[in-house]
């Protein structure tokens, strides 16, 4: 299984945590990584809310350059997974505007087709890596943990578009949680928005909403939240101390990366999980996880 | 009464709205900013108001969650109604937050939101890409070009 | 004399067939399920008398049953329609009960002790009922039918108790369907409507969240005939509920998931429902959520303000936008605007009722083949023209009434029915004149 | 006297209904023990056809001469029970029914012990009517095959139609110079918008060339004699009284519209009409307003008139399109906007798509119109927006209710008809006997009932045609035998009987004295009551039955 790995904004200039742990763990479930040379933002938010050509144009281009690698679109974040679920759907109801787009992108010798076969991280290991596989990879299950699952807004809406997973009762996050030996469970939260965008215009309210949901974890007696979107990590992990000052009470709730839990149960290191750049409290957690 | 819509509000179908409230109980800002209510944006777009909406404060604070476009009976998107404002409202160069600027002009100029940053462990060591071991990170091939292209895009009039 | 062809036992089916046996005219009811009844025989009670339902239309039933001129057809449906108004050849397919008619007296010892249980239509699948079983204690016909996809006999060759424990011989597991041909001088379709089912509406989580019913299971539940005893409780846990909600235009009004018409009688049902319970247990919390409050028909208004003024029905003017389950409790929480102060509240109940649009029969388009009419974009039977020929199909001497041709109430339906009675004897004279 | 009559009796569970709170086995029990009772059983559901099946039975094996069931109510039972006495060759009178259900289990479900008491004492009384019922024949009576229709609207033409084409003759009494009705004021009728006219013209032309179909313009009914089969109308018509023999009457007078003075200016400012007003000056052209204001419930759902008016959201909603496709902007003020079912909501759909502003007001704060020197002013709180909106419309439209019509009250004391609290007549049965009124013969269709659309006025007219016509198309009918008897002996003639009777059925004989016109008589009792002479008996509610069953009542068991 070969991918062309796009890893946005956001990811590679500060989520190294992320990427790390998706580097470090592909390539043991046989996903072969290749890196996408030339890329660009994906337009998704700068451009979303100032100019949609724009935002086309940007999502359009990075399309453009997997489909000259001729490898399928693996996204990290769910941003830019909807982003370019957008300009798909858009450009491919609009020939007009596609033929627009196609003139912006020739400068660069570039050409936007939209057959691309676009895949998330969490939807790849879900849907084409697969349980067997997952499970098979096991040396350090995580029995007696319980995981709340954060799919991230942008990865379950909007559904009329085509998204990875049920708008209303996603269940791919719990079950790869499952798979590696800890419980998952519903919480009536479970949906809610982390909040991150608001961060522009009114950075309080992010620390609120946010906030909100981690107690609810923290209430409904989960160890951790578990998540597969950049933006929803930053808020979660790398905020809470920021709500917890905010707050007041103690929330304490260890954040992580799906894909740090998925090397941690399949025997990698921290180190090479990047999991020193979570903010959250894992140590005592990482502890009782023990392993390697 | 009902001024000149802007083109990009054509097919917005506000007016079909039945004003069930269903986008509004569904959002996480309605219930914590004061003014900010997606039945009453659709409501006023409906009425020709949008004008009044695009001088709002609250059009800048939608998380985009997307509820409200998953939910609406009636097709409508809340979201991309106001995505569709704030663009208008930037591009008559009404007030609106200066990040959404200053993440622009990073984009054009440099292809990404922001540089890499260093990045501190939980026991404050700082760290970067290099020392984390990952390559360094990607920008257009053709950097001129881009930013050529993008500049031009964003001087089209939108309207 | 020709007779008529009655297409549906519903209240609507029901009153056209009274309505021509008793000026003399032959009738033959044609009805798909084992008893005819329709949904009016699943409601507990009708607003605004709080006349209980089954008890004002069994008499009825019973009329039919017993009427010299009606011959009901159950378990039947119509294959084929050939002819013209006055002299119409039609085609009828009996299924087989697998119960001798004649034999059976509905005495019921069969699905005593049949040993397999299936959710019961009738009960709204709240309750069950045997492989071979009784519709409900009213059915009419009275006669026990075997359920072939249940009955061990028929599944696995095993059983048979039923034709040992009946004391008339009336179990025959031999019985072929039967084809039956009828000469007929107009047809009535009177086929009704189906409940809209929501679990498409992820949101409110119907199918997922054990404590979210459908207005038509909750008709079972509070009925005293109904799985529970018309006691209250609510599926999770048997608790009862004291604070209770319903949502309005669940499947309706919506251009997405569902149907975009308003389905006109949801509204009143809703309201008749939460006076039930106050009915039961008068300090219990009752809350409506509506769009518009469809109070258009004769004393509706009146039965509103009282719901409000006497019995303290509380109306929230809002759809919600979403219903959260506690994973510990099972209580239901509903996030809403509102809409009258635009403010966003939530409430925590112990049940949410579902109020789901009337939709078309699945079946309509099967049968307006058949009958060569036509159905709307929704897939109710079209009429001609609604101002001048509210009863009128496009086709001469097909006529339609009640909800099958849009969502009506039982009066509505009741007075379509006699109007289609009306046309059909106008054919009847006509076609004597013409010979 | 004869030997006791052998009574049975049979006790219904009605499912669990009764046998959840009344013992039933020990009420069959202590009903073997009641004097006369031959036969006692119990009937999961007494009223199934195995019930039925068991009475038959029981009356061939012990001889059975009076049949008590305890069960439900008689309202919707009694007649079931009755005939299927009859088809054992048990006269229907005499069956008695005890209601355990509605007046006992029901209201005693908290008391199961004295709910099986009450069982009992109810059983016990009925038992002792049984024994004293007497059989009794009903009178038969021919039907004149004629009927007579009250209102020359669209409701009333549409039944006289139907009627004739089903063979009988018809008369239609129109107070108005033509026939027509409300439906020649409209412009197009909703829901497909085409024009009114389009649908009236041909329909008045086959009513007034039908052969079977007698129009009377200008002609008010005066007096109404007789009963089902058989009644005399006096009409008065340009030619002066005449009176009419029909079998069965029909009331289709429609409704009026609500002028409402000095709501929102009305009467006071030009620019304010009323829905329909608006729909003749659409009918002529003459709108040319730029924004027009609608306010809905005009007059309606308040303290005068609590009810809503069905039509008027939809004709609101069908005159803003027709407006709005004139490039004028048009707001509808709503409360809650009545675009029920498929074909308004369609309507509703439509005009949305084409631009017409929808507004909520509240009930308790409806709009303020004002008039200023440059215009009307249109000031409310809409929930819409959640704040105040003003709005200075060219023109205001009052969607204002349909009320009864002025003439409703007389001619409800002139059928002895029921009207109900709205002042529009009153059906038989509000679900299952909609179009009917609880005066065998009389029957009741469109906006006379209350409000509705042409379509479905033309439904009820269908459906009454249908039910006027069944008694026609039987040729005789049975009434009733529960009647009373006027003993010639006792009688003074002193006439109380006459006036308190609220069904004419009594008359003075050549001998000046009361008579029962039996097929008229509905037993009501009221001349039994009042008789001074104590010379009215009812049939089947004679003194000596309720007299045995009060005592039976008080008896101690």
């Amino acid at each position: 299984m070969k991918y062309a790995l796009y890893l946005g904004c956001t990811v590679q200039t500060e989520q190294y945590g992320y990427e790390a742990s998706v580097r470090a763990t592909m390539p043991r479930l046989d996903v072969e990584l290749v890196g996408m040379v030339g890329v660009s933002c994906c337009g998704f938010p700068p451009f979303s809310s100032v100019n949609e050509l724009a935002w086309l144009y940007s999502s359009a281009r990075n399309i453009a350059i997997a489909e000259e690698m001729g490898l399928p679109l693996l996204t990290l974040c769910n941003g830019c997974h909807l982003s370019f679920t957008e300009t798909i759907h858009k450009l491919g109801n609009s020939p007009e505007l596609k033929v627009k787009v196609n003139e912006k992108l020739a400068g660069e010798g570039l050409r936007y087709d939209g057959k691309v076969k676009l895949v998330h991280i969490f939807e790849l290991l879900h849907d084409e890596v697969g349980k067997d596989k997952i499970t098979a990879a096991l040396t350090n299950p995580l029995k007696g943990f319980r995981f709340a699952a954060q799919p991230g807004c942008h990865s379950i809406r909007p559904s009329r578009v085509g998204r990875p997973d049920n708008p209303e009762n996603p269940k791919k996050l719990d079950e790869l949680i499952t798979w590696l030996g800890a419980e998952a469970g519903d919480y009536p939260e479970k949906n809610d928005c982390c909040g991150s965008s608001l961060a522009v215009s009114a950075g309080k309210v992010v620390l609120d909403i946010a906030g909100e949901k981690l107690k609810a974890v923290k209430r409904r007696g989960f160890d951790g939240l578990v998540t597969t979107c950049p933006f929803c990590f930053k808020v979660y992990d790398n905020k809470q101390r920021a709500i917890q000052a905010m707050g007041g009470k103690e929330i304490d709730m260890p954040v992580f990366y799906y894909t740090q839990l998925l090397g941690l149960a399949i025997g990698l290191k921290q180190e090479e999980l990047g999991i020193d750049l979570n903010q959250s409290p894992v140590d005592e957690l990482l502890i009782r996880i023990g392993g390697a | 009464m009902t001024q000149r819509k802007p083109k990009m509000m054509d097919k917005v179908n506000a007016e079909t709205c039945d004003q069930c409230g269903k986008c509004p109980s569904s959002c996480p800002v309605t219930v914590r900013i004061e003014g900010f209510n997606p039945r009453q944006i659709i409501a006023k777009v409906a009425l020709g108001k949008e004008a009044e909406l695009m001088k709002s404060q609250v059009l800048w604070t939608c998380t985009s969650c997307l509820k409200c476009k998953e939910r609406c009976p009636e097709e409508i998107s809340p979201y991309d109604v106001i995505l569709a404002l704030r663009r208008i409202a930037i591009n008559l160069e009404l007030p609106h937050p200066e990040g959404y600027d200053e993440s622009v002009k990073a984009v054009v100029e440099t292809g990404v939101v922001q540089q890499p940053q260093l990045v501190r462990t939980r026991n404050k060591e700082r760290k970067d890409r290099k020392s984390m071991g990952l390559p360094p990170a990607e920008k257009p091939r053709d950097m001129t070009m881009y930013t050529k292209t993008l500049r031009g895009i964003l001087e089209e009039d939108e309207l | 004399m020709k007779p008529v062809l009655v297409i549906g036992g519903g209240i609507a089916g029901i009153q056209a067939s009274l309505d021509l046996a008793d000026r003399g005219t032959k009738v033959h009811l044609i009805e798909k399920t084992p008893s005819i009844g329709g949904v009016m025989a699943q409601l507990d009670k009708t607003f605004p008398t709080m006349d209980c339902s089954i008890c004002i239309l069994a008499p009825k039933m019973i009329e039919c049953y017993r009427h010299p001129n009606i011959t009901i057809h159950s378990e039947s449906e119509v294959v084929n329609l050939e002819g013209a108004v006055g002299d119409f050849r039609v085609k009828i397919l009996e299924h087989p009960r697998s119960v001798d008619a004649k034999k059976c007296t509905g005495c019921g010892l069969c699905s005593e002790k049949c040993p397999v249980k299936r959710p019961s239509s009738f009960q709204a699948g709240l309750g069950q009922r045997k492989a071979i079983y009784l519709a409900f204690p009213q059915a009419v016909p009275l006669i026990a039918t075997i359920d072939r996809d249940a009955c061990l006999w028929f599944t696995k060759g095993l059983c048979r108790t039923c034709e040992k424990v009946c004391p008339s011989k009336a179990v025959d597991y031999e019985q072929k369907e039967n084809l039956i041909e009828l000469n007929v001088s107009s047809v009535i379709t009177a086929t009704g409507f189906e409940q809209y089912n929501p679990k498409d509406i992820g949101e409110y989580g119907y199918g997922r969240y054990k404590n979210v019913l459908t207005a038509l299971e909750f008709e079972r539940l509070v009925c005293a005939s109904g799985p529970t005893g018309g006691v209250l409780s609510r599926p999770s846990d048997g608790k009862v509920s004291h604070n209770t909600a319903f949502i309005q235009c669940v499947g309706s009004r919506t251009q997405t998931v569902g149907y975009s018409y308003c389905s006109a009688f949801c509204c009143m049902y809703a309201t008749k429902e939460a006076v039930l319970i106050k009915e039961h247990e008068p300090s219990s919390h009752v809350t409506i959520f509506y769009m518009d409050l469809k109070t258009f028909g004769k004393g509706f208004q009146g039965f509103v303000d009282r719901a409000q003024s006497h019995w303290g029905v509380q109306y929230i003017r809002g759809r919600p936008g979403e219903i959260r389950e506690d994973p510990v409790t099972k209580n239901l929480t509903i996030l809403y605007e509102n809409t009258e102060i635009g403010k966003v509240e939530r409430i925590e109940v112990d049940m949410v009722i579902l109020c789901t649009a009337a939709v078309p029969h699945r079946e309509n388009k099967e049968l307006a083949q058949v009958l060569g009419v036509e159905l709307d974009e929704y897939g109710f039977f079209e009429v001609g023209d609604p101002v001048s020929s509210p009863v009128e199909t496009g086709k001469p001497g097909v006529y339609v009434c009640g909800s099958c041709h849009g969502p009506r109430d039982i009066p509505e339906s009741v007075a379509e029915a006699s109007a289609t009675a009306a046309k059909a004897s106008e054919n009847i004279v006509l076609s004597e004149v013409g010979q | 006297m004869t030997s006791a009559p052998r009574i049975g009796v049979f006790v219904c569970r009605c499912g669990i209904n009764i046998a959840a709170y009344v013992d039933v086995p020990a009420v069959v029990e202590y009903a073997k023990t009641l004097p006369g009772v031959t036969y006692a059983e119990e009937n999961m559901y007494t009223c199934s056809s195995d019930g039925l099946n068991k009475i038959k039975e029981a009356i061939k094996k012990y001889g059975l001469e009076r049949i008590v069931v305890a069960s439900c109510t008689p309202r919707t039972h009694e007649p079931l029970f009755q005939a299927t006495c009859e088809e054992s060759g048990v006269n229907k009178y005499l069956f008695e029914m005890a209601n355990i259900r509605d007046q006992c289990s029901w209201v005693h479900q908290k008391e199961p012990e004295k709910a099986t008491e009450k069982a009992k004492d109810l059983i016990r009384m009925a038992v002792a009517k049984a024994a004293l019922l007497e059989s009794g024949d009903e009178p038969e009576i021919d039907v004149t095959p004629s009927t007579l229709v009250i209102g020359g609207g669209v409701s009333g033409m549409r039944a006289a139609l139907s009627i004739a084409d089903q063979g009988f003759n018809v008369t239609i009494v129109e107070k108005e110079s033509t026939l027509g009705g409300k439906l020649r004021g409209f412009d197009s009728l909703f829901p497909h918008k085409q024009k009114a006219s389009e649908v009236l013209m041909p329909l008045i032309t086959r009513v007034s060339t039908h052969p079977r179909i007698r129009v009377l313009t200008k002609s008010t009914v005066k007096s109404v004699y007789g009963f089902l089969g058989n009644f005399d109308i006096g009409v008065e018509t340009r030619q002066g009284v005449e009176v009419l023999k029909v079998g069965t009457i029909i009331v289709a007078v429609g409704a009026d519209i609500l002028k409402p003075k000095g709501l929102y200016l009305y009467g006071e400012d030009p620019r304010v009409v009323t829905q329909s007003e608006l729909e003749q000056l659409l009918h002529k052209g003459e709108v040319d307003a730029k924004i027009v204001v609608m306010i809905q419930c005009a007059g309606s759902r308040n303290e005068e008139h609590p009810y809503c008016s069905r039509i008027c959201c939809n004709e609101a909603v069908k005159n803003a399109i027709n407006i709005t496709e004139k490039e004028s902007d048009v707001y509808i003020l709503y409360r809650d906007l009545q675009t029920y079912g498929i074909h308004y909501s369609r309507l509703e759909q439509e005009a949305k798509r084409k631009g017409v502003k929808f507004l909520k007001y509240q009930a308790e704060r409806p709009p303020l119109v004002t008039s200023e020197p440059d215009g009307l002013k249109v000031s409310l709180y809409s929930p819409t927006v959640n704040e105040a909106v003003e709005l200075r419309p060219d023109m205001l439209v009052l969607s204002t209710p349909l009320v009864p019509v002025a003439d409703a009250k007389e001619l409800s004391q002139l059928l002895k008809v029921p009207l109900d609290s709205n002042g529009f007549f009153m059906e038989a049965h509000v679900k299952l006997r909609p179009i009917d009124f609880a005066t065998d013969g009389i029957f009741i269709c469109g906006t006379a009932h209350s409000p509705k659309d042409i379509g479905e006025s033309v439904a009820q007219a269908l459906g009454v045609a249908s039910r006027a016509s069944i008694p026609m198309a039987k040729k005789r009918v049975r009434t009733a035998a529960i009647m009373s008897q006027v003993d010639q002996t006792r009688c003074s003639g002193c006439g109380t009987c006459l006036d308190v009777c609220p069904y004419n059925a009594l008359k003075k004989n050549d001998k000046g004295l009361a008579e029962t016109i039996a097929a008229v008589c509905k037993g009501c009792g009221v001349c039994g009551a009042t008789c001074p002479e104590k010379a009215i008996t009812m049939h089947h509610f004679t003194d000596a039955q309720i007299e045995a069953q009060g005592l039976a009542a008080l008896e101690e068991d």
